[in-house]
């Protein structure tokens, strides 16, 4: 996985972004509680690459995720986008916003609306976009589908989700994200819902997509052996602050710090390949 | 316990708690069913005669043509506390009504120019003018004790709304003459009543009766529909329940053999009124066509289960002396076909045209459309306002049947049952309607009401003429019959008045209910029958116990 | 192959979820019966427009026998007897069903259309309007309806439309609270931030995403309104805050009682009564039924067993 | 600490709610047509009687001029007159309360007990023959129609058997004779046994029916099947586990159902000839009893919402997840 | 003797499309004192076979055949009654779901003293407690905990409180169900030890069931691979997974992921899940497999000793053919 590094602006910058969530429950009582879901976070992901996000659950890595596709926005701090800010934006910009960064979710039971066709599903960022006409939107579904890995694409097109095993909604889910030709995808532990079989075709067909689309990718896990298969470069993420960020190989062989080598070691220690 | 049921208590079932026992406030019917057994008048009518007859009073006024003045001589009556009753109470009374404006009564009192007392038991009244009504709505309303009244009056008018502090003061046992008292009440359950050791008319004859009262206490019981009333009724959980009851009842009831079925002439006014302010019911002779179009037999047979009289005049054929049977009638006899033609040719003739004209033929009638004004406009659908269903089923029926017999000719007839409410809200206080079903279940025996009625000075926001009914000659008479004393001489005037009316038929009369009630044999009997029935205080004054019947019945259960 | 066939496909897959849950919901016995007794309530309404073109005596308002003065029971000409104005009860009763059917239906999708509106809105949109609505919702809540259709009823002339609309109008909120739960949980599901992502408008992920997903769930509500909807005009029609103008089964029975026949006339009496329990029953089995096919926990089971 | 802080608000909220219900309910009033005068269908009354009648009530006044005094008047305690009764109607809110109170609650509460012990049951034997009985009769106490049911009972109960007598709370024939506290005890629940009958009809089929599909919902939870494998009895695993959580919903139901059984209390009060607070109403409403009217109105909306926070709060004591 | 010896056992769940055969004659048997572990991807039957040893299976469930024997007990003739005293004491079990595996309203020291009370009855309310205790001190969760209520707990306390349930009458076996699929790693791996600890410490027997290999390698000694309802292969540890012989669970190897390194991955072709319902005869791996002949379609595979304690289900040629490569 040896990809040129680019010194160009990165695609990706957070800049000093905290998250706070309070629980604010209605008008009469004011919310006391603050969550500091992410505290004063800094990353900068070039293009093309795979960025590993790893840490425990409640570390705030799904946060950070929901913050690049806006749907939420910071507390405070900034995020870039190709060195544009992008706080706040609304309408139009916030569209193409979108449009150039999509997501891939965790759940693929829950991710995919019960209620309409795969080709419904993924033909929807087009509709929304007003990309095309309705004959080439087809041809579009179609080739993402075969993409995606799930061919013939015919077969698919008027399947529902629960005709689907899990890394088949997975793959409408990839193929949903991958259908405008984003330039980054956050992908939200897409596989750890899935069995270790599917999951590593899954990974492949990431690798194989970013390859072909020179995509940049935000994987978010808390394997770190997947991370380390699939990642360029990783951050460490612990109680919403990044203890650690490095190439996926140098975080894994000699971590630095104390959170990263917890972490390691945890991972159920299989010795008995090779 | 057992010496209790020696003693005569009389059960009665009401079908609603009563609400007050302040005579001022009280206007639903269950409060002054008690009130009426405790505060008494000076005259009242005999129950057969149904002339006035002395009751407070000891004999009939004497009066004073020149003077204009009545002068009464009164009974040597107690209070139920042991006090006498004098002309203070009288005038004290009058004093009130005219203090508070009470309504109902300060207008009738104030024909009175001057009250004076001659001695403890001796009064005369001094009039302003001649009235012919003085006798039957004046001097027959009940008389209050000073005793009780003084001090809530003197309080009551220091206060900002005097009348409102009047009515509101809450009575707990009032104070009266009559025949019984009231002993105990609890809210929600019962009236108990116990007879006045005072009553005046104990042991005295009075009209043709030797008055009691010969039950010792009377129990008031609550129940809230009819249905219950009448199961316990034949149960014999109570042995009267003072309520109208619906036809459908009879025939069951008359079946047993422990009830017995009361059945009287009511002096009541049901009509079909119109509103004669605007078009289309402003020409007389679309509503005497429609007159001629409504089958009474009708309504009587089927709506009224034939427990009524048909009507033809204001007053009710009951009232025999006043009501004059020679008016114009519009429907006598006539078959449906005959009277839609009969109608059918009034309307041609009055200048009514039709788009389609309805046609009578072998086959039946075939509906007439787009009939048309005289002037050439089409007639705008019309609505008959009727009570809804619940509070007067009669009234109900009657308005769609007739909704029905209108359209036939062509007429855009709607019933509209509404609530009473709003119907009168509508008919009474905005005068905004075209037809409405209303009716009077209680009509005074003096028959005033048709100046009431059809006076044009009434003719206002919730006024009694609720049709408009505008008629300088009407007005004159009207006028006049009040202030003529001689009976005959008023009787043709009101004979007059009837004519007027029928002819100009502002309202059209329908029908006279009967009255249905019912008791239970098992252990009273010796009501009296009365023209509104046998709720009456002439019943509680007579009934006695039934030994014979009862203690066998009772025994052998 | 180049041809757009997705409209076609897309209604297949409405008839195809349909007839599956078709399938299930007719296995159930309870919505098996339910829709036998609908069925014949159906007919006697279908059949209460046939009816009075018999002849002026089968018009169940005016058509009153003229051999008939009183009210009578059973016999050939009348089935069920005729009311104390010689009307047919049989005809009532069919009219009655109609007016049930127009009664219920019309109020439930009345208040279920605006109580799933408004839930979809509330539970969306959160934050103020939310609370504004929940608390209007409240408020309706709490009022005793009944009550308030009595005034309302004394406030406008009473027409069945106007009860329709009265009744509907207070039996919104609870519909539009579970809707709004609904749509609560729905909205924080991945596919609704999905396609928030792609770029869809509030408007369409209400209409495109959570409509489909609360609309089984509003329409198995409009069969319990239906129910209630029944009950509640039933039961002002036998306080007599009904349409006197309209034949319904409340007003069959409050004719029957305010006339004095409660006893007298079991063959007035009983009909109309057991009919208005009969029809909300018949509902409520459909409902119930329903549920269990909505129910993927109790469906799981009804498939596999 | 917390607790008081939320029970505070929740206060404040239901505080709000009952004004604007207040508001909202006397203007409504207002608009209604008619007054409480036009009912008076006694020829003898002039215009001008009436008149004097309607300033008397202090209804010639703008309606929102009439609505200040009422609020005035409401802070101080007083809610003013009853038109009708010209009592105080305070007086005879108090009056009828305790009946009501009486019959309801005990009918609720035993529907309730009721219901949560036969939908346990029904949902344990799902699909057994019990279950079946259960089920349908639960549907049927649920679609019945309520007059005519207690019309029925009451021929049936009253009249044909003679068990029980028709109607009202007490014998006046027991009462007018000085009779022991104890016999006038007895009276009062042999009044009130046929009209709880009916209620607790009305009532019992919901609460079995959502107590059933709220069990069975229970019953698929993993902490059953945890229980099961613990080794425990049926009873303790139905009665303990199972039985409390279904229970939740039914608590919430029983606070709502305060609401309807005003409703479904009027007519049964009607009926049964019950001195309560329904039957009040209705006649304070179809008479233009405004006082009346309003305060029976204002006294079911705060006992509804002070019975939905004691739900609340009962769902927030024995549900251990909700925190107040 | 084997504390458990199962014996040709198969489970099926009536469904509307036929019997789902999610156990199919499958036999192993377990050691007092040793531990067990299930691996297999989901679907697989591993919950199944749980439950069948609890007694638990849901009603559409039956044992089709074979036998279950448990301290020379045949659990598969248990009535009821004898179920009952038998669960919680002789076996436990600790569920898929933790989170909910915990009723909501009831105390967490309530949840455990129950167990306790029910099959001790004679034991008094302060012995209760105090075993509750030192129950409550082996899995770690301190003291001032006892009494709150679940949803207080985290996510890993939860898991303990669970795990001290199942100990708490020091049953001879437990069932551990995927105790960690919902914890994060540092969680899970605190978790395995104090399995693990606990083990040794009460010497009990352990049936560990997941799909994460590397969690079952790290609690269990012997491995039992199961693939659509078969146990396809079964040994040591060391047997299973250094020298692993049914293709699938090569392929299962082969697709995990360890921190060291990533040349030997390779990525499994597209598959299709085993039907259940349809699939009779033949190797249910037979679809996936890049060895397939037509014998493994439609002839039942055997089970072929490679060692006094490995076994794998396949044909011996095929396997043999295999190590040829
Ligand atoms: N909408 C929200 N409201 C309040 N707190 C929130 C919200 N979303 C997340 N949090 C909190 O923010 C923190 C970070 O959450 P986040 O979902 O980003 O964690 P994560 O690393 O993705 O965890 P996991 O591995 O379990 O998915 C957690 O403590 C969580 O409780
Ligand atoms: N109650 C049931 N009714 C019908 N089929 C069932 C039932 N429970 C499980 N199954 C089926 O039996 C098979 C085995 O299920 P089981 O739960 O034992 O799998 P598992 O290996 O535990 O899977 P997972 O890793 O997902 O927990 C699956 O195909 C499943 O669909
Ligand atoms: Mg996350
Ligand atoms: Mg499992």
């Amino acid at each position: 996985m040896t990809e040129e590094q680019n010194i160009q602006t990165p695609i990706i910058e957070l800049n000093g972004v905290t998250k706070e969530y309070s629980s604010k429950k209605n008008f009469l009582s004011k919310g006391e509680t603050n969550i500091i879901a992410l505290n004063n976070i800094s990353l900068a992901i070039q293009k093309k690459e795979i960025f590993g996000l790893v840490g425990q659950s409640g570390s705030g890595k799904t946060t950070i995720g929901r913050l690049l596709v806006k749907l939420e926005e910071p507390t405070k701090g900034i995020i870039k986008l190709n060195g544009k800010p992008t706080n706040k934006l609304k309408g139009k910009a916030l569209k193409h916003y979108r449009s150039k960064v999509q997501m891939i979710f965790q759940d693929p039971y829950q991710s995919l609306n019960p209620h309409l066709s795969i080709a419904e599903t993924i033909i929807e960022p087009l509709v929304v976009n007003k990309i095309g006409n309705a004959l080439t939107r087809r041809d579009k579904v179609l080739e993402t589908l075969e993409i995606a890995g799930l061919s013939p694409g015919e077969d698919f097109f008027h399947r529902y989700p629960h005709q689907l095993s899990g890394g088949q909604r997975q793959r409408v889910a990839v193929a949903r994200a991958i259908i405008l030709d984003p330039d980054f995808i956050v992908a939200d532990e897409p596989t750890s819902m899935l069995d270790a079989t599917i999951a590593i075709q899954l990974f492949q067909l990431l690798l194989d997509i970013r390859k072909k689309f020179k995509m940049t990718f935000l994987f978010i896990t808390h394997n770190l052996a997947a991370a380390r298969y699939l990642c360029d470069r990783i951050a460490v993420i612990h109680n919403g602050v990044i203890v650690e960020t490095g190439s996926a190989d140098k975080v894994i062989k000699d971590p630095q710090h104390p959170y990263t080598k917890k972490l390691i070691l945890a991972q159920p220690g299989f010795n008995f390949k090779n | 316990c057992q010496k209790k049921e020696e003693e005569a208590l009389l059960k009665i079932g009401l079908p609603e708690e009563p609400k007050s026992f302040n005579v001022w406030l009280a206007s639903d019917s269950n409060s002054r069913k008690i009130l009426s057994q405790i505060y008494q008048p000076l005259y009242t009518r005999d129950p057969k005669t149904l002339k006035i007859i002395p009751w407070l009073a000891q004999k009939d006024p004497v009066f004073n043509k020149e003077e204009l003045s009545y002068t009464i001589k009164l009974r040597p009556a107690k209070w139920s506390d042991g006090t006498d009753f004098t002309s203070d109470d009288v005038v004290f009374t009058r004093k009130l009504f005219l203090d508070f404006q009470i309504p109902g009564y300060a207008s009738k009192w104030k024909v009175i120019k001057k009250l004076d007392v001659i001695d403890e038991h001796t009064l005369i009244f001094y009039l302003k003018e001649p009235s012919a009504i003085f006798l039957s709505r004046v001097l027959t309303t009940p008389i209050v004790s000073k005793k009780e009244w003084e001090q809530i009056a003197a309080n009551a008018k220091k206060t900002e709304k005097p009348l409102r502090t009047l009515q509101n003061h809450v009575i707990e046992k009032p104070l009266g003459t009559g025949p019984f008292m009231l002993a105990e009440y609890k809210k929600g359950a019962y009236v108990y009543m116990k007879k006045n050791p005072y009553f005046f008319g104990t042991g005295k004859k009075i009209g043709d009766y030797i008055l009691g009262p010969y039950v010792d206490s009377i129990l008031f019981k609550i129940y809230g529909t009819s249905d219950v009333a009448i199961l316990a009724l034949k149960k014999g959980d109570i042995d009267m329940f003072w309520w109208e009851i619906q036809p459908g009842y009879i025939k069951d009831l008359e079946a047993q053999p422990d009830i017995e079925v009361f059945l009287n002439e009511k002096n009541a006014l049901y009509f079909l009124g119109f509103n004669l302010r605007k078009p289309p019911f402003d020409d007389k002779m679309l509503r005497q066509a429609i007159a001629t179009l409504i089958n009474k037999e009708f309504i009587l047979t089927r709506i009224l289960q034939n427990y009524g009289s048909p009507m033809h005049s204001i007053i009710p054929s009951g009232n025999t002396f006043w009501y004059n049977p020679d008016v114009r009638r519009y429907d006598v006899g006539q078959k449906d076909e005959d009277r839609f033609k009969t109608a059918h040719e009034m309307l041609k003739k009055a200048g009514y045209t039709w788009d389609k004209e309805p046609v009578i033929s072998d086959n039946g009638i075939v509906e007439g459309q787009g009939i048309r004004l005289p002037d050439g406009k089409p007639m705008d659908n019309f609505v008959i306002l009727t009570p809804p269903a619940d509070y007067d089923p009669k009234r109900a029926f009657a308005g769609m049947m007739i909704q029905e017999w209108l359209r036939k000719i062509g007429m855009p007839a709607f019933a509209r049952p509404m609530s009473f409410n709003s119907l009168l809200d509508r008919v009474k206080g905005k005068h905004d309607f075209d037809a409405f079903i209303l009716g009077y279940g209680k009509l005074n025996l003096d028959p005033d009401y048709l100046r009431t009625f059809f006076d044009s000075k009434n003719d206002k926001p919730r006024g009694w003429n609720m049709s408009g009914y505008n008629n300088p000659d009407f007005d004159k008479i009207a006028k006049k019959q009040l202030s003529i004393i001689d009976e005959e001489e008023r009787k043709k005037l009101i004979w007059e008045m009837q004519e007027i009316l029928m002819e100009d038929i502002p309202y059209i009369p329908l029908y006279n209910p009967h009255i249905l009630e019912a008791v239970s044999k098992k252990r009273f009997e010796g009501w009296v029958e009365e023209v509104d029935g046998i709720g009456n205080i002439w019943s509680l004054c007579m009934v006695k116990k039934n030994n014979g019947y009862s203690n066998n019945m009772d025994k052998g259960k | 192959m180049k041809k757009i066939e997705k409209k076609p496909e897309h209604r297949n897959h409405y008839i195809e979820r349909f007839t599956k849950s078709w399938a299930i919901f007719i296995k159930n016995p309870m919505g098996k019966t339910g829709l036998i007794i609908l069925s014949a309530f159906m007919l006697m309404a279908i059949a209460s427009f046939f009816v009075p073109l018999l002849g002026p005596v089968y018009h169940p308002m005016t058509g009153a026998d003229p051999n008939i003065t009183y009210s009578t029971g059973p016999s050939l000409q009348h089935w069920l007897g005729t009311d104390f104005i010689g009307r047919d009860l049989f005809v009532q009763l069919l009219e009655g069903a109609k007016v049930a059917f127009i009664v219920g239906l019309s109020c439930a999708f009345i208040s279920v259309v605006l109580g799933t509106a408004i839930g979809m809105i509330s539970g969306y949109a959160g934050g103020i309007v939310d609370t504004i609505l929940m608390r209007i919702a409240d408020i309706f809540m709490v009022l005793p309806s009944l009550v308030i259709l009595l005034i309302l009823a004394s406030l406008w002339e009473l027409s069945i439309w106007v009860i329709i609309f009265i009744i509907a109008i207070m039996r919104w909120p609870s519909v539009s609270r579970i809707i709004r739960s609904q749509t609560l949980s729905l909205k924080s599901r991945p596919f609704i931030e999905a396609s928030r992502v792609a770029g869809a408008s509030n408007f369409r992920i209400i209409f495109k995403h959570i409509m489909p997903n609360v609309l089984p769930l509003a329409f198995l509500y409009m069969t319990f309104r239906v129910t209630s909807a029944i009950l509640v005009e039933a039961a002002l029609s036998f306080l007599g805050f009904g349409d006197p103008g309209q034949v319904s089964w409340g007003m069959m029975l409050q004719w029957v009682w305010s006339s004095g026949h409660m006893f007298q006339a079991p063959y007035w009496l009983l009909p109309p009564g057991i009919c208005i329990s009969l029809l909300t029953l018949s509902f409520y089995m459909l409902g119930r039924a329903m549920d269990e096919v909505l129910d993927p926990r109790l469906r799981k089971e009804e498939e596999e067993e | 600490m917390k607790t008081k802080k939320i029970i505070f608000n929740k206060l404040i909220e239901i505080t709000i709610l009952f004004f604007i219900i207040l508001t909202v309910l006397f203007f409504l009033f207002r608009a209604a047509p008619g007054d409480p005068v036009s009912r008076m269908v006694d020829p003898t009354l002039t215009p001008e009687d009436i008149q004097l009648l309607i300033a008397q009530m202090g209804l010639d006044e703008p309606a929102w001029k009439q609505y200040i005094i009422y609020i005035k008047n409401f802070f101080s305690g007083n809610l003013g007159h009853s038109f009708h009764y010209g009592e105080p109607v305070s007086n005879i809110i108090l009056d009828r309360m305790p009946c009501t109170i009486l019959l309801f609650t005990t009918s609720t509460l035993l529907a309730a007990f009721a219901g949560v012990f036969l939908g346990k049951i029904a949902a344990w034997k799902k699909g057994s023959a019990i279950d079946n009985v259960l089920s349908i009769g639960a549907l049927l106490c649920h679609t019945l129609f309520i007059p005519w049911f207690a019309l029925l009972v009451l021929w049936a109960f009253a009249y044909k058997l003679g068990w029980f007598p028709l109607g009202g709370i007490i014998s006046p024939e027991l009462w007018i004779n000085d009779t022991s506290f104890f016999i006038k005890m007895l009276d009062v629940l042999h009044h009130m046994f046929l009209p709880l009958l009916t209620l607790f009809f009305i009532h019992l089929g919901s609460y079995l029916l959502l107590m059933r599909s709220s069990m069975l919902g229970v019953l698929k939870e993993e902490y059953i099947i945890t229980a099961r494998a613990k080794g425990l009895s049926d009873k303790v695993i139905r009665n303990k586990h199972a039985a409390r959580n279904a229970a939740l919903p039914v608590i919430t139901s029983v606070g709502l159902s305060l609401a309807f059984s005003i409703n479904g209390g009027a007519l049964t009060e009607q009926i049964f000839t019950w001195p309560g607070i329904g039957r009040e109403l209705i006649f304070a409403v179809s008479n233009n009893d405004y006082p009346l009217a309003q305060a029976c109105f204002l006294l079911i909306t705060a006992v509804v919402l002070i019975a939905n926070l004691i739900v609340d709060l009962l769902y927030a004591y024995m549900d251990p997840r909700i925190s107040y | 003797m084997a504390l458990l010896k199962v014996e040709n056992l198969s489970v099926g769940y009536k469904s509307k499309k036929g019997m789902v055969n999610a156990v199919n004659n499958i036999s192993f048997s377990i050691e007092q004192g040793r531990s067990l572990g299930f691996v297999g991807e989901s679907g697989c039957g591993k919950t199944t076979i749980g439950m069948t040893l609890m007694g638990l299976l849901p009603e559409n469930a039956s044992i089709l055949k074979g036998d279950i024997i448990f301290n020379g007990n045949n659990l598969a003739s248990f009535n009821d009654e004898k179920w009952r005293a038998f669960r919680g004491k002789e076996i436990s079990m600790i569920f898929q779901a933790a989170m909910n595996a915990l009723n909501p309203v009831i105390r967490v020291d309530e949840q455990i003293a129950e167990v306790i009370q029910i099959h001790n009855p004679a034991m008094s309310k302060s012995d209760v407690s105090n075993q509750v205790k030192k129950i409550f001190s082996l899995v770690e969760i301190p003291e001032d905990r006892l009494r709150d209520f679940p949803h207080q707990y985290s996510g890993g306390m939860k898991q303990r409180a669970i795990i001290a349930m199942a100990l708490a009458c020091a049953p001879k076996l437990i069932i551990a169900d995927e105790p960690t699929t919902a914890l994060d790693v540092i969680v899970q791996d605190q978790i395995l030890k104090e399995i693990k600890k606990i083990q040794k410490a009460l010497n009990t027997s352990v049936i560990f069931i997941s799909h994460d290999i590397a969690v079952v390698a790290d609690v269990c000694k012997d491995i039992c691979v199961m693939y659509g309802g078969h146990i396809v292969e079964k040994g040591t540890r060391e047997e299973v997974f250094k020298s692993p012989r049914h293709p699938y669970t090569k392929t299962l190897l082969g697709s995990y992921l360890t921190l060291d390194s990533y040349e030997d991955i390779n990525v499994p072709e597209i598959r299709e899940a085993p039907d259940l319902i349809t699939m009779t005869g033949g190797c249910r791996f037979s679809a996936n497999c890049n060895c397939k002949s037509q014998k493994c379609q439609c002839q039942t595979p055997e089970w072929v000793n490679l060692s006094s304690t490995h076994q794998a289900l396949c044909f011996e040629e095929l396997l043999n053919k295999d190590k040829n490569d």
